[in-house]
């Protein structure tokens, strides 16, 4: 009986490295597509659109609907790839965990199989965050990215007219977001007008990966603070090999920042002109539900979600044309930000790629990639932003006519746009996930007071120095 | 003898009287006679362990009926009332295919484990032998580990990844990726000590005298064991089986490892239930209605396991 | 008797031949010990090829460092490093939350009680198992009366134990979700238990989250314990109760005297299993608050096991098991005469 | 304070009634042996003296107070059970030390009390033993010491000496009736040892099929049985019947008659009657002049003998062509065979003619068909003795 | 084909000695009752020849063969078991059949048997009962029909009628008898009934702890025991004892001598002897008229009588100062009391000063060290008779 296993796979995915044919198989060739159910829920018209974007008869395409919850996920193609399976051929990945996938030798580098012209599209014209999060540290292309998904913070528009605000305001807030300051003082003047109104703002700050990827990820990154010093430089890697800066004053400044908004001016560790007392204590255990349903509910003013909670809120049935959506507010400008990436609107960039298992037969393959070809026609971007929500990879699209008819979503394009260029990814590596927790949990302790914004950092940068170190 | 007597506190009188009578003489008569005391108080607590074990059924319901949309700053009742969920879910997730696979898995481990407890509960509990106790902790000691302690090299012998020498010939492991296997022979192997030390503890406590009856008129030990061994300690093995049965329906890390989550490669309920959720959005609504679903052919389980395999088996409480 | 039948049972018995018979006076002829084996083969082989063998396997890579990078699972071969590394905190940066207390020079000597995995698992079982005993006794207690609609009631208290996991998660988790469960207030409206102590977010806050995990846990397992117990408690000889009573034993006496010495066996193996179970808890709290608010062993193993890192996932799931065997020999060492089994 | 009344007491089970409205008076202080064939609700009785047993109708009575719905514990009794059920998990020790344990009695005296009672059933030295590593016999006798270590107002024994062997049980019989003596318990017993009946009991109370059949002191049983039931079931071998009728002579049946005038007894001349008499009341005519008032003499041919050591049996069959002997239900019940009971010494053979007469002292009567009993003994002239006094007291 | 032998078998438990090298030859056909006191070591013997308890030593073999380690179902046995040990989860129908069951018997045939069965044991219409449902005896018939439906070599029974009625008893003796002629099985069977063991056995063994004291026909057993334990365990009520020395003359105890040849056997002058004498055998000088060979005339008082019915047993204190009559071992065994067996007629009172005589052809001696018998019968002279046929026999 073999020994500790995991190491036969070494030698194929050095096989991952020949070129894929191109042409289109002429036997019948059936792709696993390991994807979700929302997939799977919608495949008759998605299949549809992969016909009509060119896919050839002979190829079907089978969906796998995988868990929605992207760790279950994670851990299934864990199993699968580290195996060395063969199925399935194509899998949805999550740009949050692409990357160790990446790091592990267990995707088909697309650089170097598939055709340039391929390849350089994708390079060119997708949302740059996204495709940064679907590269090896080589700079190779591994994953194809499916769609991307950032934040905003989305508002009711009868509320703030009620305290004085109008069209003319929403319309700037589409596009020129709003600092911080502002935004608490706004809120709280609304929260004033709107005595029955519940709450100010509902986010997202439980112990959970959102918190470490995307809520504190935005609030730091929108006062010019970074996890490892320059984002641009630093973002991915090299592990080991970068500078830990959560203890950063910028950094420190964003979580004195949520506690006032949590707890008020006199939290003894309150940020100068921030309003207090818009966010309920509930932030600390909220995740992304729990938090949309009081402003889906009329509790709440302003509210910070993905993309899919804009087609809850925006619904005829529930705000319609009420629902006001822009980017995310700002710390500090871009301009003031110590590092680049840093500071201005910034959004938490989500979404997911698709990337191509190096085990499967070359027939598999060259069949795969005819379905990625399909996949990356703007066609089939369209037609599946119309089908399931999945927002256009490529910032172009989002300018076009048929997406702007999209119902509901197609009204706040422009702020997806914006949100969309100023992307921040999650300092993804195969350290990350220990990272994460890590950060969430001091986060969290330093947002509900348990710890000095200073002594948490302090303390995380610690961990985070010996994750650093240890990999 | 007397068992009809041995109802505890109803130990005398029907309850009957109980309801005819007003308060007050229940009160006065309760004074006299402190057994009405007991059975007031056996009333109080089963009332008291039906309210907290059912309460969060209740509430299960109540998230059940309203919709999903409407389920925030929720109350005793539910808002709205949306019995259609019961049908959606269906439409959603294929569920009743994944209760199926669940089923299937559970009684097949069911099956395998009582068996080979059986035997093992036979030898440990009734069986003097070099060995036994040594035996024993180990088997105990198996339970110890969690799931994910096995789970590497087991993934790797189920889909094919392990070489097993047989002599001159290696061959690999054959791939049973997406069948049941992968999670039968691992649930049966890892709830199996359980069953085995319940078997032991039951089996050991019948009479040695009722065995000797059974081999004297020509039964084997096996033919013993199956006969009245068995039979006799009817309630422990029905609790092993539905324990066994149960703790498969429940379990989530084989079940969600081995297959890739399709009903159609055996993915059991667990996995039909994640189905429901979105990447954010938790229609709580649709999962609280699958689990409502997904219970019920247990409740039944229970209910035949506990009357009829019990009370079928042992009519008469055990007397040598 | 049966006069008519020239032939004795031996003759008859002797006379049928054939493979399985042969087989049968074969398996007959074995001394009780050869019979003992022969019986256990296949619970052995299964649980050989099925858990020994792979834990055998684990257990060569805990001595393996972690290997975050490259197709192969382990790094170089480190010996006892990773224990070393756990035991003295040196890994704790690695995991969700340290591994032991940390020990500090001012009273109460400990620190961070409630984010070490060893105290947090040691509070859940001591207290879980504790309730869901008690409480499990004396639901089997009334599950064995005789009363109209028993039946309903026993499903009743059953059935919690057949809830997937998730699900459970799930109905306790918002109970206490704020904004969703009304067992949880404001700071301007509290809730019942809010006035009790209960923090306005329980679920993001150790100790509170690890209380109600407990509350959960002993909702849904209780049933376990009563299951088993009422088996016992089934299985008594219903005549010796009529000698105790003859004897002037009250209702507490005989449970004293007979009920419970009798069932006291089912009940250490029920508690026992409850025990390894509660020692290896993850499931209820990873969908309540989350391995990094409530970290549990278990919690440890599966989430190193989640991030690749095998090694340390190795390491921690054998001294968990180390920790249990350590709990449970407390448990055969006390009990080993009530057991018998030992 | 021991007395215990039976009032109209009926247990029925659901196809069975196993005590059919059971009348019974026992004093405080008495010894009684229940009795009656296997089935006919002995234990059941008990039961519901014990209070383990709910009656479905009628009341019991212990010490005067009506205890039909107490609880056992409550009773003031202390029994010794049939099926013996030792604690299976308690040791000797623990299993005697039980009801004191449960009363708190302290230390010394539970011990003092455990070892008299050990020492009575001859247990010493297997006080830590199991009751599994014990045999039949000791483990019954450790049922006994449970019950007689405690001093409570009535003992119920259900067969308590059932698995021991002949000098065991009559040194138990000795010590229950000291025991008796000393605490001046009532005792309720359950044996179908006959011996065991006639020497310990006050009264014996005659069972059958749940009826009260008759109470009375042993020998009153065993002489003046009540019916037929009693007088077949007391005495052993049992009393020979042979049915005939009443006539103006007195008893003629197919071989026998006995001569006494029919207007002393309450039956009409022509009716169906039965006569009765013991094995040992018949007498070979070598043995008869001894005897009193022997009747007419009886031509019989001896089949089989039985020698028991202190006597033999010797079945005679009344008419020739009767050749079965030891068929069922055979002995002594039949009319046309007859046992006698002889010293072991008599020169009796088998397959022999013989005449046999009856001592007439010692014949019984019964109505065959209510079964009741019309006279018990006659006196030497065909005159029927009009008292009911037993022959055997008036020999004294 | 039911030869059933134990050559040198012993039994050890922790801290006893069940069984004592026991050599027992028990032919095919043979009816045997093992007797002996409670615990001795019956049950084990049997259990040891089921298979269901391995000697610690020594071999048993069945029909010939070698069984010692042969699993119960292979050695052709079927035994009713002291404890009863009825399935409880099975109902009287299937308990009965559940040995045909297992034996694959077509249903009719299991039927048919099970019917004549419970015919046998008087349980018709009981079949569908649960054995919790039944009174004791009910259930001690159950476990014997379980035992005699089937057809093997050999039946184990072990007090099987411990639980029933003396009238049931006597039916189930002649049933057991009639089976046993029918079948010609071997059947080995416990009890502490002497009347039973006296009439149905061919050969009785006693046992004492755990070793084999005799095994010879009952009347053997009854008239020569073959030491002090088997004759005072034979025999209800026991055979009274006497302790004295051996002289010139004969027997010299206290109060009692008995003149014979003390050549004439195995013990020499001098040494401590015990004679042994029948409460039976004892005579008033009124009966002893019929008696051809009288002792010396032994002068004692009566202490107490006891009525058993058919026979009235007398205690006779042999010296004054004994007054203690109904004390514990009492009866019969202790040398300063003798109990007498007398008619029920006849006109004997307490405590009345008489004189008896012992019949001289059924006088006993042991060795009193040993407890070895040396006589059984002095002849009418002094001369002791050497022959060892039974008195009984040469009445004949
Ligand atoms: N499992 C055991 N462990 C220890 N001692 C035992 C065990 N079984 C029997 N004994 C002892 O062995 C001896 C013989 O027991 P056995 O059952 O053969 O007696 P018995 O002759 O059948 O007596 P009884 O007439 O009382 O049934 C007894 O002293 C008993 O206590
Ligand atoms: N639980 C029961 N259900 C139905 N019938 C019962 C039950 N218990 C006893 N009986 C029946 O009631 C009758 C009386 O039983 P009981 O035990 O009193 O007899 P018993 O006189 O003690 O007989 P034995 O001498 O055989 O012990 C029997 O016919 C028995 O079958
Ligand atoms: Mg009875
Ligand atoms: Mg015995």
């Amino acid at each position: 009986i073999s020994g500790t296993g995991g190491d036969q796979t070494e030698t194929e995915a050095g096989g991952s490295q020949t070129p894929i044919n191109t042409e289109a198989p002429s036997e019948d060739v059936t792709v696993q597509w390991a994807a979700d159910t929302r997939v799977n829920n919608n495949r008759e018209a998605i299949f549809q659109s992969l016909r009509e974007a060119g896919l050839p008869d002979n190829i079907t395409v089978e969906v796998i609907a995988g868990s929605q919850v992207t760790n279950n996920r994670q851990n299934q193609y864990q199993q699968w790839l580290s195996s060395g399976r063969e199925q399935p051929t194509l899998l949805m990945m999550d740009s949050g965990w692409t990357i160790p996938f990446i790091a592990r030798n267990q995707l088909q580098n697309l650089s170097q199989t598939l055709p340039d012209s391929m390849t350089s599209r994708v390079e060119e014209n997708y949302f740059e965050a996204s495709v940064g999060t679907a590269k090896g540290a080589n700079g190779d292309l591994y994953g194809i990215p499916l769609f991307p998904d950032f934040p905003t913070m989305q508002y009711r528009k009868d509320l703030l007219r009620n305290a004085g605000y109008g069209d003319s305001d929403f319309e700037t807030w589409a596009t020129e977001s709003m600092s911080w300051v502002e935004f608490s003082k706004i809120t709280k003047e609304a929260m004033n007008a709107n005595p029955d109104t519940q709450y100010g703002y509902t986010f997202q700050a439980s112990v959970y990966e959102g918190l470490s990827c995307c809520d504190f990820n935005e609030f730091m990154t929108s006062y010019g603070g970074a996890f490892f010093g320059n984002p641009a430089e630093n973002l991915f890697g090299p592990v080991g090999d970068r500078p830990v800066t959560v203890d950063e004053q910028p950094v420190l400044d964003s979580i004195k920042m949520v506690r006032t908004l949590i707890n008020g001016e006199d939290d003894e560790h309150a940020l100068d002109g921030i309003t207090g007392n818009i966010a309920p204590e509930a932030v600390l255990q909220w995740t992304e539900e729990p938090s949309r349903k009081p402003f889906t509910g009329g509790d709440a003013i302003m509210h910070r979600n993905w993309p899919y909670s804009i087609n809850i809120n925006g619904a005829e049935d529930v705000f319609g044309e009420d629902l006001g959506v822009m980017p995310i507010p700002y710390g500090v400008t871009a301009e003031e930000a110590q590092y680049p990436m840093t500071g201005g609107p910034v959004a938490a960039l989500g979404g997911w790629h698709v990337t191509l298992n190096p085990n499967a037969s070359q027939l598999q393959k060259r069949a795969a990639l005819q379905v990625m070809k399909a996949m990356m026609t703007e066609q089939f971007k369209l037609d599946i932003f119309e089908i399931i929500g999945w927002i256009p990879p490529e910032p172009d699209l989002l300018d076009s006519d048929r997406a702007a008819e999209v119902p509901v979503i197609g009204r706040y394009l422009s702020q997806l746009k914006v949100a969309g260029e100023n992307a921040i990814p999650r300092p993804v590596t195969v350290v990350w996930p220990q990272q994460s927790s890590k950060i969430a949990t001091e986060v969290n302790a330093a947002y509900a007071r348990e710890k000095s914004p200073e002594q948490a950092m302090s303390d995380l940068k610690n961990t985070l120095e010996q994750i650093e170190q240890s990999a | 003898m007397a068992t009809q007597d041995q109802g505890g506190v109803f130990e005398e009188g029907g309850d009957a009287e109980i309801r005819k009578g007003p308060l007050e003489r229940w009160v006065s008569t309760v004074i006299k006679n402190p057994k009405r005391a007991y059975r007031a108080m056996f009333y109080v607590a089963t009332l008291f362990f039906l309210v907290t074990t059912l309460f969060p059924f209740y509430w299960l319901l109540v998230l059940a009926l309203t919709p999903n949309r409407l389920i925030r700053d929720m109350g005793l009742l539910p808002k709205g009332f949306n019995p259609e969920v019961f049908i959606t879910m269906f439409e959603r997730v294929p569920f009743h295919l994944f209760m199926f696979n669940s089923f299937v898995l559970g009684i097949a481990t069911t099956v395998i484990v009582l068996l080979l407890a059986s035997l093992a509960g036979y030898v440990f509990g009734r069986l003097r032998f070099p060995g036994r106790t040594a035996l024993m902790l180990g088997i105990l000691a198996i339970s110890y580990f969690p799931p994910a302690a096995f789970f590497l090299p087991l993934f790797e012998l189920f889909t094919g990844g392990t070489d097993i020498v047989l002599g001159p010939i290696t061959v690999s492991s054959p791939d049973l990726f997406n069948t049941p296997a992968p999670m039968v022979f691992p649930f049966s192997a890892l709830f199996m000590p359980l069953s085995i030390f319940i078997l032991t503890t039951f089996y050991g406590q019948i009479p040695d005298g009722l065995e000797d009856a059974a081999r004297v008129e020509g039964t084997t030990r096996l033919g013993a064991l199956f006969r009245v061994i068995i039979p006799l300690s009817a309630p422990g093995v029905a609790t092993a089986g539905v324990l066994t049965f149960i703790s498969v329906y429940n379990e989530f890390f084989f079940s969600f490892l081995m297959n890739n989550g399709e009903a159609s490669s055996w993915a059991p309920i667990v996995a039909g239930i994640l189905k429901y959720q979105g990447q954010f959005d938790t229609p709580y609504n649709l999962m609280a209605a699958a689990s409502i679903v997904g219970v019920l052919p247990v409740a039944i389980l229970v209910i035949i396991a506990q009357e009829r395999i019990v009370s079928g088996l042992t009519a008469g409480a055990l007397k040598e | 008797m049966a006069t008519e039948q020239e032939s004795g049972d031996t003759v008859r018995e002797r006379t049928r031949t054939g493979p399985y018979i042969s087989f049968i006076r074969w398996m007959e002829s074995l001394t009780e010990t050869q019979f003992a084996y022969f019986l256990l083969t296949p619970a052995l082989l299964l649980l050989l090829v099925i858990a020994v063998y792979p834990l055998i396997q684990t257990f060569g890579y805990s001595l393996y460092a972690d290997q975050l990078t490259g197709t192969a699972r382990l790094g170089q071969f480190v010996g006892i490093e990773n224990y070393v590394a756990l035991f003295s905190g040196a890994r704790d940066f690695a995991l969700p939350s340290a591994f032991l207390p940390g020990l500090s020079s001012s009273f109460p000597f400990v620190t961070g009680i409630y984010s070490s995995a060893l105290m947090v698992t040691l509070v859940f079982t001591a207290f879980s198992v504790l309730f869901e005993t008690i409480i499990g006794f004396a639901q089997a207690l009334i599950l064995d009366q005789d009363f109209r609609g028993r039946r309903w009631v026993r499903v009743a208290i059953i059935i919690p134990w057949a809830v997937p996991i998730v699900i459970q998660g799930m109905i306790w988790f918002l109970m206490f979700q704020p904004n969703i469960g009304f067992l949880i207030g404001t700071q301007e409206n509290p809730a019942i238990l809010n006035t009790l102590g209960l923090s306005f977010t329980p679920l993001r806050n150790t100790s509170d989250s690890l209380f109600l995990i407990i509350v959960a846990d002993v909702w849904k397992t209780t049933a376990f314990m009563a299951l088993l117990i009422l088996a016992g408690l089934q299985s008594i000889d219903r005549s010796l109760y009529d000698v105790a009573r003859v004897a002037g034993a009250s209702k507490w006496q005989q449970f004293k005297m007979i009920t419970f010495p009798l069932i006291l066996p089912t009940v250490l193996v029920a508690m026992l299993f409850r025990t390894i179970a509660a020692m290896r808890v993850y499931g209820i709290i990873e969908t309540m608050a989350g391995c990094t608010t409530v970290p549990s062993l278990s919690c440890l193993v599966v989430t190193t096991f989640n991030n690749s890192m095998y090694g340390t996932s190795a390491t921690v799931a054998f001294v968990t098991a180390g920790l249990i065997g350590i709990v449970v020999s407390v448990y055969i060492v006390k009990f080993a005469d009530a057991e018998g089994g030992f | 304070m021991g007395e215990v009344t039976l009032e109209d007491v009926t247990k029925r089970y659901e196809d069975v009634t196993a005590v059919d409205n059971m009348n019974l008076e026992i004093n405080d202080g008495e010894f009684v042996c229940l009795v009656g064939p296997s089935g006919c609700g002995k234990s059941t009785t008990m039961e519901m003296i014990a209070g383990l047993t709910m009656p479905t109708e009628g009341e019991v009575f212990i010490g005067g107070r009506e205890v039909t719905n107490l609880p056992p514990k409550d009773r003031g009794v202390a029994m010794v059970f049939q099926n013996i059920a030792l604690f299976p998990h308690m040791d000797v020790y623990d299993n005697i030390s039980f009801g004191l344990r449960l009363r708190k009695y302290d230390k010394e005296e539970i011990d003092r009390r455990v070892e008299r009672a050990s020492d009575i059933v001859q247990l010493e030295g297997m006080l830590d033993r199991m009751p599994d590593e014990m045999s039949g016999g000791q483990r019954q006798r450790v049922a006994i010491a449970r019950a007689i270590v405690r001093n409570p107002d009535v003992f119920l024994m259900d067969e308590p000496l059932a698995n021991l062997d002949a000098k065991l049980r009559v040194h138990m019989r000795t010590e229950l009736q000291r025991l008796h003596k000393e605490l001046d318990t009532t005792i309720i017993y359950v044996t179908h040892d006959q011996a065991e009946a006639m020497t310990m009991s006050d009264r014996i109370a005659v069972i059958d099929s749940g009826q009260l059949q008759q109470i009375d002191p042993p020998l009153t049983c065993y002489n003046e049985p009540a019916n037929l039931f009693v007088a077949g079931f007391i005495g052993s071998p049992a009393m020979n019947f042979a049915d005939g009728k009443l006539t103006e002579m007195g008893f003629v049946g197919d071989r026998i008659e006995v001569d006494f005038d029919p207007e002393t007894i309450s039956a009409s001349v022509g009716d169906d009657v039965t006569l009765g008499i013991r094995p040992e009341d018949v007498y070979t005519l070598d043995d008869a002049s001894s005897l009193a008032n022997p009747t007419k003499q009886v031509e019989v041919i001896t089949d089989v003998l039985e020698p028991m050591g202190d006597e033999i049996f010797v079945y005679l069959l009344l008419s020739e062509d009767a050749t079965v002997s030891l068929d069922e239900e055979a002995r002594g019940a039949m009319s046309d065979q007859l046992l006698m009971s002889v010293d072991p010494d008599s020169d009796i053979a088998e397959d022999k003619e013989v005449s046999v007469v009856l001592d007439r002292t010692k014949v019984h009567l019964f109505d065959t068909e209510t079964g009741e009993a019309l006279l018990h003994g006659l006196t030497a002239t065909a005159a029927a003795s009009t008292d009911s006094s037993t022959p055997a007291e008036s020999d004294d």
